[in-house]
């Protein structure tokens, strides 16, 4: 098994120098590799995996992964907001900003930064780091895990639905390269608001989803118990992902999950951001735009009878590339 | 103006060619438009009459509580003369995560309201000025928000950036169609991308939050509007109410979550009755459309 | 002397279209014309005149002078405040943003408006709809109307200072046109938080000051009841800010203020706007953004001994001319 | 580094013929540094040792307690070697109103302090990186904004844009000097101005602010900056704690207008001890200078 997969590395690596276009094969290749059977324990495992308390937080990486952090505070608006964090550091020596949602490691940590769900503050804050990344041609590496966005009624007052929504129309205008790492929870709409990317990988165990389990549950199929089995129905898997292609690559981590071996999973998280960092940078911006544009683009599933209209779609996408 | 008669040519033209255009003329008695008929306010329970609440434009003349109403009635109250040029009419939802009964849920909700989907896109005038037009229909799964709906906010944003056209969007939405897992969530970026191509371009969107408008919708292209209003008395909101009520206990003010509410926090520019909302569109379109031109 | 006046306005018009540079020769006519004795009274009566609660505030003006106003609200980040106001109006047909402070006219919408003193929120709101403004090629016309930001707590926590501050950056980059007429008090950083303009008007009875001749009193000359005193000596009355180059024009008023004739008072602020804007509208945005900076620029008095360093100081006004 | 390279043969050559600079060196013992001795920590009132005191940078070795320090102290501990090349140092103010006593003011805070200004700017390298610095001094009228101040700041921010150098601001103000009226006010406009200048060519702006910031001086460029630091119990806010407590009956938080305050509330980036300021300077003009080349 473990040959296969290095097999499959080495083929990955050779196909990116040769510019072949056998994505579409490794792609399938590695769904199956990632574990073919679909059943309840497996979503649900990797669920209860992902929220394990021990599991790696974003400030855990990133004091493995990057030398000289210092972190950045404040959204210069409200407030900051202890449930989002960023800053800069040095990859390999090269400056890039951080952001991310962040856990409390303990109990008393988890109340002050709300089991990391970030209030508008916390998105507005991103976006702020984003921009001075931005301006000053930093790359940026957003490390997502949070069940969602903070749900009370503060959130609400200060616009959490504006923070996201801003977020998201603006990540696809930054033309600087933007790399998505899911680590723990994708939940929802707090997880997307930093969750616009370039490449956007995951952690083997992480699951990124558009409700919790418990509530696709108890909303949809009327029946809180059955999270379980909302867990497999919803797909939430890093493999699931991977085969949607909402996600371009999952990050191995070492046997038993990224708990087991911090370091090990830094170092994976480390040498993806870096691969492909070093492929994006030089692209041209406007391309850049336009593929993190045409990525999130193709993502839905729906029936069109009329072909003819592909047409004028293609003519649109005509247009983009102008930007 | 020219451009107008250039967007008329090549609206007839062009533009037909390329896509399945339905040309609808709503229309008093038009058979699309009375999905439920109402014979009692639900907020202040006066007993209404029919014909004289259609021509209170669905707004009870008691109490100016603002009756949830269909893509069509909508049509009929804003575009001129109920002329609707509609557009991506023939997407359908499909069931990506093998979702049990979404099939039947959307075959039924077809039968229920005639639509093919929670949104209706197209191309219709306000006082003259040609605009692109998306109406959510509340009434069709809860107005959620799945690839269907996504594709076709889309594709009318990129429309209006690609013909220099206006944009308005109604919304009515209790957020994304969680059937349809994580393909809905990527709608909210899809959308939100979107926005970027009329930026870009310096095309205005009108966002009308109208009852209720809550979930991704908000927290995507409902709150990127150059212009958001809103009508009196709607939910618009993130978390749903019983999100909040259930988990977290707190006290909610009461105005949380209505119009007033976002506009008393600044999330809202105006709170417009229905019975001048078209003719506040009109005036923004023109505010915004003709600024350089008239200043010339 | 109203012959004079008019004498000298058609001087003006005239010195215009002939592209005379007569400005400064007028400049001193002027300030003579407005009345020469500099003495405590003239100071103190035009500080009281601003205050009238009877005088005409932003909405007055905005009702008198634009067709089909409407107020958009919010700063789409935290809350809509009163005491700040904007909107959409056709001046004459053509659409402007109109941003302003809003004191009540009565005691009860005096409270709900906090006297006309914003706080941050409303700072941020005549920042989003100026940049709304600019998008869609709208000039903007600013009516300054406080004596001063809100000086709470809550000012204070959600960042007056930031605010205003960012607004100061952000007007010197607006590539639209912007009037600013200071129509009643002109309270230091509050009023100049919306007070950058291409052309800064005040009407002949407001004032402009870094501080309120009470403030000035209890402060500097440690005795609060010689405010009469600090007032002559501030100099916040338009004649003085004519004389001292701080702003363009005076715009007159009728004889006994403002209040005694609102429709007068805003006829005249209307054609001083149009006649601006009109001369304004054409100029390349270059061009504007240089001149509105220049014209700051000017302004302080100090001694240098070295002349020599104005030879650099040339040269960074050149590069301005790529901007 | 080239660029570098560049700006040294530039800033010896070119830039010396066309102002008059003034190269400082300041040292252990230079007259110009000790303004005033201290003998107690006003904070917790321990008995300091002024040898002691000065080896740790000015902060007190029980509490933590930053003292207020003259530019050249800051000098010292910021730039290399204490060498700093003074620009604008012949600018004086006069007094445009008439101010009673405002002369006799300025020449006695001149005489006291060695000072011509509440500011001093100029070029020296912070490990090795040429920066444009400029520093304020509450000893000169409590670091209140004048024409001259504000006329140095903008000249400082004017030549980091024209010679693409990063800036570094050290504030230290009671807000505008009041005694110049309008013309003090009007440097909130002129500097906050010149910040354009700086974000046209990419040029990051840090500010460090020190005991105590406020008024006119942090509503402008005090807020303006790229990253914006702060020294551990910094007053920092914008109205006077006179004009609260006495006009406004509010209770006051505990850490009211402190760093601490600021950053809680979103506006200090990070609060840094004196003692790894200068290496945390370094490490952000770095990451913001070379972000691009380095990844080249
Ligand atoms: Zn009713
Ligand atoms: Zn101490």
């Amino acid at each position: 098994m473990k040959d296969i997969r290095k097999k499959l590395s080495e083929l990955k690596e050779l196909a990116l120098k040769e510019r072949l276009n056998i994505a579409e094969e490794i792609r399938q290749l590695e769904s199956k590799l990632h574990g073919g059977n679909h059943n309840n324990n497996s979503a649900w495992s990797k669920v209860k995996l992902s929220r394990l308390i021990e599991r790696p937080t974003t400030l855990d990486y990133i004091n493995i992964i990057f030398d000289d952090f210092i972190e950045l505070h404040g959204d210069r608006l409200f407030a900051d907001d202890p449930a989002m964090v960023g800053g800069i550091g040095l990859l390999n020596g090269r400056p890039v900003t951080i952001i991310g949602q962040q856990r409390g490691r303990n109990l008393k940590e988890n109340l002050k930064r709300n089991g990391g769900m970030a209030l508008p503050e916390g998105y507005r804050k991103a976006l702020r780091l984003v921009r001075q990344a931005e301006k000053f041609g930093r790359p940026v590496v957003s490390l997502v895990d949070t069940q969602g966005a903070y749900g009370g009624v503060e959130a609400e007052e200060r616009g959490i639905a504006e923070a996201i929504a801003r977020n998201l129309k603006e990540f696809f205008a930054v033309k600087v390269p933007i790399i998505v790492v899911i680590i723990g929870q994708g939940g929802s709409g707090g997880a997307l608001g930093i969750g616009i990317g370039d490449t956007v990988f995951m952690l083997e165990n992480s699951t990124y989803s558009v409700i919790s389990p418990e509530g696709c549950a108890s909303i949809l199929l009327r029946d809180g118990s059955k999270a379980q089995f909302a867990a497999s129905i919803m797909k939430p898997t890093a493999r699931d992902l991977y085969f949607f292609k909402v996600i371009d690559e999952i990050i191995e981590e070492p046997a038993g999950g990224a708990h087991t071996n911090p370091e090990v999973a830094a170092a994976n998280i480390k040498n993806a951001i870096w691969r492909e960092l070093v492929r994006l940078m030089p692209l041209p911006k406007e391309q850049l735009l336009k593929e993190r544009f045409e990525k999130f683009r193709k993502m839905g599933v729906f029936f069109e009878k009329q072909d003819a209209k592909k047409g004028i779609l293609r003519r649109l996408f005509g247009r983009k590339n102008n930007r | 103006m020219s451009v107008l008669g250039k967007v008329r040519a090549w609206f007839r033209g062009e533009y037909s060619r390329k896509h399945k255009l339905i040309t609808h003329f709503i229309k008093d008695g038009d058979e699309r438009l009375f999905v439920e008929k109402k014979h009692e306010c639900p907020a202040c329970h006066e007993d209404l009459n029919q014909p004289e609440l259609e021509e209170a434009m669905y707004v009870c003349p008691n109490c100016n509580h603002h009756f949830r109403i269909t893509p069509w009635e909508r049509i009929k109250f804003t575009a001129d003369g109920g002329v609707f040029h509609e557009f991506a009419s023939d997407l359908e939802s499909q069931n990506p995560l093998d979702f049990p009964d979404y099939e039947k849920q959307i075959a039924s909700d077809m039968k229920k309201t005639g639509l093919k989907e929670a949104v209706v896109t197209g191309i219709c005038r306000i006082e003259r000025k040609e605009v692109v037009m998306a109406i959510m229909a509340f009434q069709f799964r809860g107005g959620s928000v799945g690839s269907v709906v996504g594709e076709k906010v889309t594709r009318a944003m990129l429309l209006a950036a690609e013909k220099g056209l206006p944009i308005v969007i109604f919304t009515a939405s209790g957020g994304m169609r969680m059937q349809e897992g994580i393909f809905s969530l990527m709608q909210m970026a899809k959308t939100s991308a979107a926005v970027n191509f009329l930026e870009e371009r310096k095309i205005p969107l009108f966002i009308v939050l109208t009852d209720p408008t809550s979930g991704g919708t908000t927290a995507s292209y409902g709150m990127l509007g150059d212009v958001i209003l809103a009508e009196p008395g709607a939910l618009v909101g993130f978390a749903g109410r019983r999100v909040l009520d259930g988990t977290i206990k707190e006290k909610l003010p009461d105005n949380f979550q209505t119009a007033e509410f976002q506009q008393e926090k600044g999330f809202v520019d105006a709170i417009v009755s229905r019975s001048d909302m078209r003719k506040t569109l009109s005036f923004l379109i023109e505010a915004h459309a003709d600024a350089q031109r008239a200043w010339k």
